[in-house]
């Protein structure tokens, strides 16, 4: 099953490529965009989803500073 | 083993289920001409089917034959008592003392940093890397040439931005430091950017390994990263034809990935210090093809490959496609059938995949199979050396070829605009907010950082050093094809002489418009005829290069740019140069400073560019030989250990030399050069606006602060170290260390800049890197 | 005394640490796949870039089976040293509070920093002390090249209140060096125990006047002189 | 509005990222796993979410190297 994993910086931290982004935006002519948050995207076929918690706790996200959305087919 | 297939064999299109076999449409969008192809077919008896036609229009491309420089190359000096491999192998070696060797090369990735600069510069690193390692060396140090259109458009800083992170990505990944190198900002380079990357390696002199691939029966082993898509018709179809803005034709982009690189690196290390590998080859443009037919040329054998047996990324990949994919971090090796067990044992050590997917035979034919099905035969001699060599047409243009540069700095501004000016050029002002972003200290052995001194400075084991630097001013070169090559080399001799280094060999990369016309024709030879020249006279043989053509488009060709890399060494680690004033109270000599010379020549230099001059025809002659001797004197000087300082005078003439010796540490000094007006022919200096031209009379001499011409250098230190310098070439002891302003009297005026002045104005390229 | 310096696929500065350790004592590499620190009295996680620092620097090697034996090492007291990226895999294996981030710059950035040494009275500093009945009371500084792209080092406010009271900030960037955005200007943090130490910039790169300062040195003659006195 | 853009490594093209992640998941227990690929996740609060592609081309995404998907709250 195609599993998708959302990470993002949490909410307080600084966000430097967010800033960056969010500072290019207006130089190439789009106006009104806010509160830009840059994060990772992954993205696996795995035959377990219940290890995909684990998977995010241990490895695909550093808790301490990110939080993490799991997103499975059909939710 | 080996019918004849059906598909190679019958006439076209008879095998039933096969795709349309190829044309000579098919051939041209290749790239070949149709004679090309008519030869292709009597080599072959009879037309190339899909898999030679594409292995073939990538051998027979300018990129991997050569085809319009081969001649001119030939008359290089390649020889001399320290080259232990020259031109021919995928690096050259000089020998440096303690059993070592030196691999050196520089090689462009022109084409891919445009379309995708920061994958293409970052693969040009990685490409250049696997050229040292491919013969045995451990990679110890990279150098990159940069050239761009003007930094105030968007699309040149893009480029630089992605270039230069690209370069820093694969570099500080893989754990070479990257030690110096170069960049230009010049309108001819704004469609065609130059991404030049040098590479040195260090090996103990017997284990340096050859590519050609010997005994029959012995294995054909590809290790490193899978093969998927990328850059199918990439770099070795795109160098050979200008660059449209067509972006529909964009190859797939190679992605590097310097940690398969890295694993890659030592995993053949390891093999070869095993003893396990006949011979090895790296897999740069044109794959697999290019790697396997340079193998069995180079041994003169025969190599039968199954595209079954490689490892894929991607499921479907057709044969012609294993064939010419430049999927990046891979070798190929010859193994013997009895190691082939250890051989693949050490992949799995470092975590690279490697698979047997041939043999070496005697047949002098490259089969390709797809498993049991022969896909492609191809005689290697036809595949490597019969591509036609085409003479070049060279015709000096008769109109100048480049626009004159638009104008930034007013005719009638003062000497100290003009010097402000100068020092926040984008040619001239600091480099660091690049250099920063590259490891430069890595593996231990940088003992001259960038901005430190003229050359990077790499410690060897026994207390002696090499030092390399790479330089080439296309604008000059433009100017005079013939004299701005020599003044590249003696330039990068002029670097290693600053730290105390004697030229040992050279590299280069002859970047270039399309030779087709006879004006880069001409470019192209006189600047080939001035390398040789220089090289010979310096004794720094050419141990290995890289020819990249067809750098034009609509707007027009690029600067002639042949790049000139240097390696050298110095006897003591300890005493190399430094280019920073560096002691209060220290005497500056004016060295090299040829009193009989005549008017310095503002031609062609930054100050004119900066007044929107158009380019001379031709540079101001000067003596080779004496320009030598400076440099001998002043390497000697540096060795003795007693200077505090050297620094060759370049961009921007001596005012701008010494403004760059007072910002490296922060220490002002005050000069009177009156002494140069003091000369036979003083009375021709002058300002040599072209006539006509608004004639502002500044009151200080404009050409003895900002011209540019070879063999001068400032040095600082004690009065009588400096005075000793005397019976080998001039030496005007033109002032001291001292305050914190650059203070230059000349002609009863004395221009006066603060430290925090010049320092303001040389960090003008941090606003590209916000 | 003997150093231990783990070795990743994708480790760089792994030999610049031995060489850097065997100035001050004996040295050698210890290969990722292994569980045998041989004998190590201190060991040293090197920089460079780990698994190429794919998702996020340090994250994959923390996994090695090698640093299953150094987190033992650890807990039994043993002195471990992160550099760089051996930093950042001393913070996601949790030996160390905190996180590293990417530069506030966004770039990779090589610069020879001056770094003052909040602690001279550890296990990892002691070297750094000024000699003693010297009146100067400002922090003792090092000059040591740093280079990197993810290091801006970032906890908790709670957490960062702790370190500090507590004493475990042993480096800050002096005045006008912290490029990288670290919070509080934090250069390198010690665990609770004191005997785990991790730093952004590279000590080992800096052992040797030739090839820039020695100031590095000094925090492997810490060490030594914690491990030596230990055994006494 | 909160946009939310989904940034990953064309197919064919080599994603490092998403191979090492996957061959270090085995050893920590994780097993029946493939295809890993790892990308950027963009979120962004927009007043013209008719821009977004346009951003996407120009700024968010590499183009040569990267597909984009373009996520909209109720979409
Ligand atoms: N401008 C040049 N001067 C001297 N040698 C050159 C030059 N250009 C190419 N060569 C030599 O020709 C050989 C083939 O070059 P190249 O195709 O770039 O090799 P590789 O595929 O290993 O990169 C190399 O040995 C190279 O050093
Ligand atoms: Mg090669």
């Amino acid at each position: 099953m195609r599993a998708r994993v959302l990470i993002r910086p949490k909410a307080g931290i600084l966000d430097p490529q967010g800033e960056a982004v969010q500072r290019a935006l207006p130089a190439l002519g789009f106006t009104g965009v806010e509160n830009v948050h840059i994060g990772r995207l992954v993205e696996l076929d795995v035959a377990d989803a219940g290890q995909l918690e684990e998977m995010c706790e241990k490895l695909l996200a550093n808790p301490l500073v990110e939080d993490y959305e799991i997103q499975l087919p059909g939710s | 083993m080996s019918e004849r297939p059906a598909t190679a064999d019958a006439p076209a299109g008879t095998e039933g289920e096969a795709e349309p076999p190829p044309t000579l449409a098919d051939a041209l969008t290749l790239g070949l001409t149709g004679a090309e192809y008519e030869l292709i077919c009597a080599k072959q008896g009879g037309p190339p089917n899909q898999v030679e036609l594409a292995m073939y229009s990538l051998l027979w491309s300018e990129h991997c034959a050569y085809k319009h420089s081969k001649k001119l190359l030939r008359t290089l000096p390649t020889e001399g008592p320290h080259v232990v491999m020259g031109p021919g192998e995928n690096a050259g070696a000089v020998d440096v003392g303690g059993g070592l060797v030196c691999a050196f090369k520089v090689e462009s990735h022109n084409h891919p940093s445009a379309v995708e600069p920061f994958q293409g510069a970052a693969t040009g690193v990685g490409g250049i890397l696997r050229d040292i390692f491919a013969i045995g060396a451990r990679p110890i140090a990279v150098l990159d040439s940069l050239r761009f259109g003007e930094p105030s458009g968007t699309r040149s800083r893009y480029l630089l931005d992605g270039a230069v992170a690209g370069i820093g990505h694969y570099g500080n990944s893989i754990g070479v430091p990257t030690v110096g190198g170069e960049v230009y900002f010049e309108a001819p380079y704004e469609q065609n950017c130059l991404v030049n990357a040098m590479a040195l390696g260090l090996c103990p002199r017997e284990r340096l390994v050859r590519s050609a691939a010997a005994g029959v029966g012995n294995l054909l082993v590809l290790f490193g990263a899978s093969t998927g898509r990328d850059g199918i018709g990439g770099a070795s179809v795109l160098a050979s034809a200008e660059l449209g803005d067509d972006e529909d034709k964009r190859p797939t982009v190679q992605v590097g990935d310097p940690f398969e690189e890295k694993k890659l690196l030592e995993c053949s290390l390891e093999l070869l210090q095993r003893g396990l590998v006949v011979a090895l080859q790296d897999l740069g443009a044109a794959g697999l093809t290019s790697s396997a037919a340079e193998m069995a040329s180079k041994g003169g054998v025969g190599i039968d490959i199954d595209v079954a047996k490689v490892p894929l990324r991607e499921p479907d990949l057709e044969p012609f496609e294993v064939m010419v994919s430049e999927s990046q971090e891979r070798m190929l090796c010859v193994v013997t059938p009895r190691d082939l067990e250890q051989v693949l044992d050490l992949c799995e050590k470092w975590e690279v995949g490697g698979a047997a997917i041939g043999t070496v035979t005697e047949t002098g034919r490259l089969h390709v199979y797809d498993g049991e099905r022969l896909v492609g035969d191809m005689p290697v001699s036809a595949l490597v050396d019969d591509c036609p060599l085409y003479d070049l047409a060279p015709a000096k243009p008769s109109e100048p070829i480049y626009p004159p540069p638009a104008a930034t700095l007013a005719m009638d501004a003062t000497p100290l605009q003009a010097l402000l000016a100068l020092l926040a050029s984008p040619n001239i002002a600091s480099r660091r907010p690049l250099f920063e972003q590259y490891d430069a200290i890595v593996q231990s052995r940088t003992v001259r950082r960038p901005e430190q001194a003229d050359a990077a400075v790499l410690a060897l084991p026994d207390s002696s050093a090499l030092a390399v630097s790479i330089d080439c001013n296309g604008r000059r070169v433009a100017a005079d094809p013939y004299r701005g090559t020599i003044e590249a080399a003696l330039e990068c001799a002029a670097n290693l002489a600053c730290v105390g280094a004697e030229p040992l060999g050279t590299t280069n990369n002859l970047n270039f418009g399309n030779p087709e016309k006879p004006h880069i024709a001409w470019q192209l030879t006189e600047a080939v005829r001035g390398l040789g020249e220089a090289c010979r006279a310096l004794e720094a043989p050419i141990v290995g290069g890289n020819v990249s053509l067809y750098n034009e488009g609509a707007a027009g060709p690029i600067y002639p740019t042949p790049v000139v890399g240097m390696v050298g060494r110095l006897p003591d680690a300890a005493r190399a140069g430094r280019l920073g004033f560096a002691r209060e109270g220290n005497a500056i000599a004016l060295v090299g400073w040829d009193p009989q010379r005549g008017a310095p020549s503002l031609a062609a230099s930054e100050l004119a560019k900066l007044r929107g001059e158009p380019l001379p025809d031709g540079l101001p002659p000067f003596d080779v030989q004496r320009v030598i001797a400076t440099q001998e004197a002043v390497r000697a000087a540096v060795r003795v250990g007693e200077l505090s300082s050297a620094h060759d005078i370049a961009e921007g003439g001596l005012a701008v030399a010494l403004a760059e010796c007072c910002l490296a540490n922060g220490l002002g000094a005050r000069v009177e050069l009156d002494a140069l007006t003091r000369a036979p022919s003083a009375d021709a200096l002058g300002d040599d606006t072209p006539a006509g031209a608004d004639r502002p009379n500044p009151s200080l001499p404009l050409p003895i602060l900002f011209a540019e011409y070879p063999g001068r250098f400032l040095l600082s230190g004690p009065r009588a170290a400096l005075e000793a310098l005397a019976p080998q070439t001039s030496v005007e002891i033109v002032g001291v260390v001292t305050g914190a302003a650059l203070e230059i009297a000349l002609a009863g005026e004395t221009l006066v800049a603060t430290l925090a002045e010049l320092a303001e104005a040389h960090r003008a390229l941090a606003a590209l890197f916000p | 005394m003997k150093f231990g310096v783990l070795q990743f696929p994708g480790s760089c500065d792994e030999v610049d640490a031995l060489l850097a350790a065997r100035r001050v004592g004996e040295a050698e590499l210890i290969w990722h796949g292994e569980r045998d620190l041989r004998g190590a009295d201190a060991i040293v996680v090197p920089g460079g870039f780990s698994y190429g620092d794919y998702l996020r620097a340090g994250a994959i090697a923390r996994f090695a089976p090698a640093m299953e034996a150094v987190i033992e090492f650890a807990e039994s007291g043993g002195l471990v040293l992160g550099i760089c990226n051996g930093f950042q895999v001393l913070c996601e294996a949790r030996l160390l509070p905190g996180a590293l981030l990417p530069n506030a710059n966004l770039r990779f950035t090589f610069r020879q920093v001056e770094l003052e040494v909040a602690r001279p009275d550890t296990s990892f500093t002691s070297a750094c002390a000024r000699a003693a009945g010297t009146a100067d009371e400002t922090p003792v500084r090092l000059s040591i090249p740093a280079k990197h792209s993810w290091g801006r080092y970032h906890a908790e406010e709670r957490t960062l209140d702790e370190l500090e009271e507590r004493g475990q900030v042993l480096l800050r960037y002096a005045p006008g060096q912290n490029f990288n955005g670290s919070l509080r200007d934090i250069a390198g943090v010690c665990n609770a125990r004191g005997n785990v130490f991790g730093l952004m910039p590279h000590p080992e790169h800096a052992v040797d006047a030739l090839t820039g300062s020695t100031d590095g040195l000094r925090i492997f003659e810490s060490m030594r002189l914690t491990v030596e006195g230990a055994h006494v």
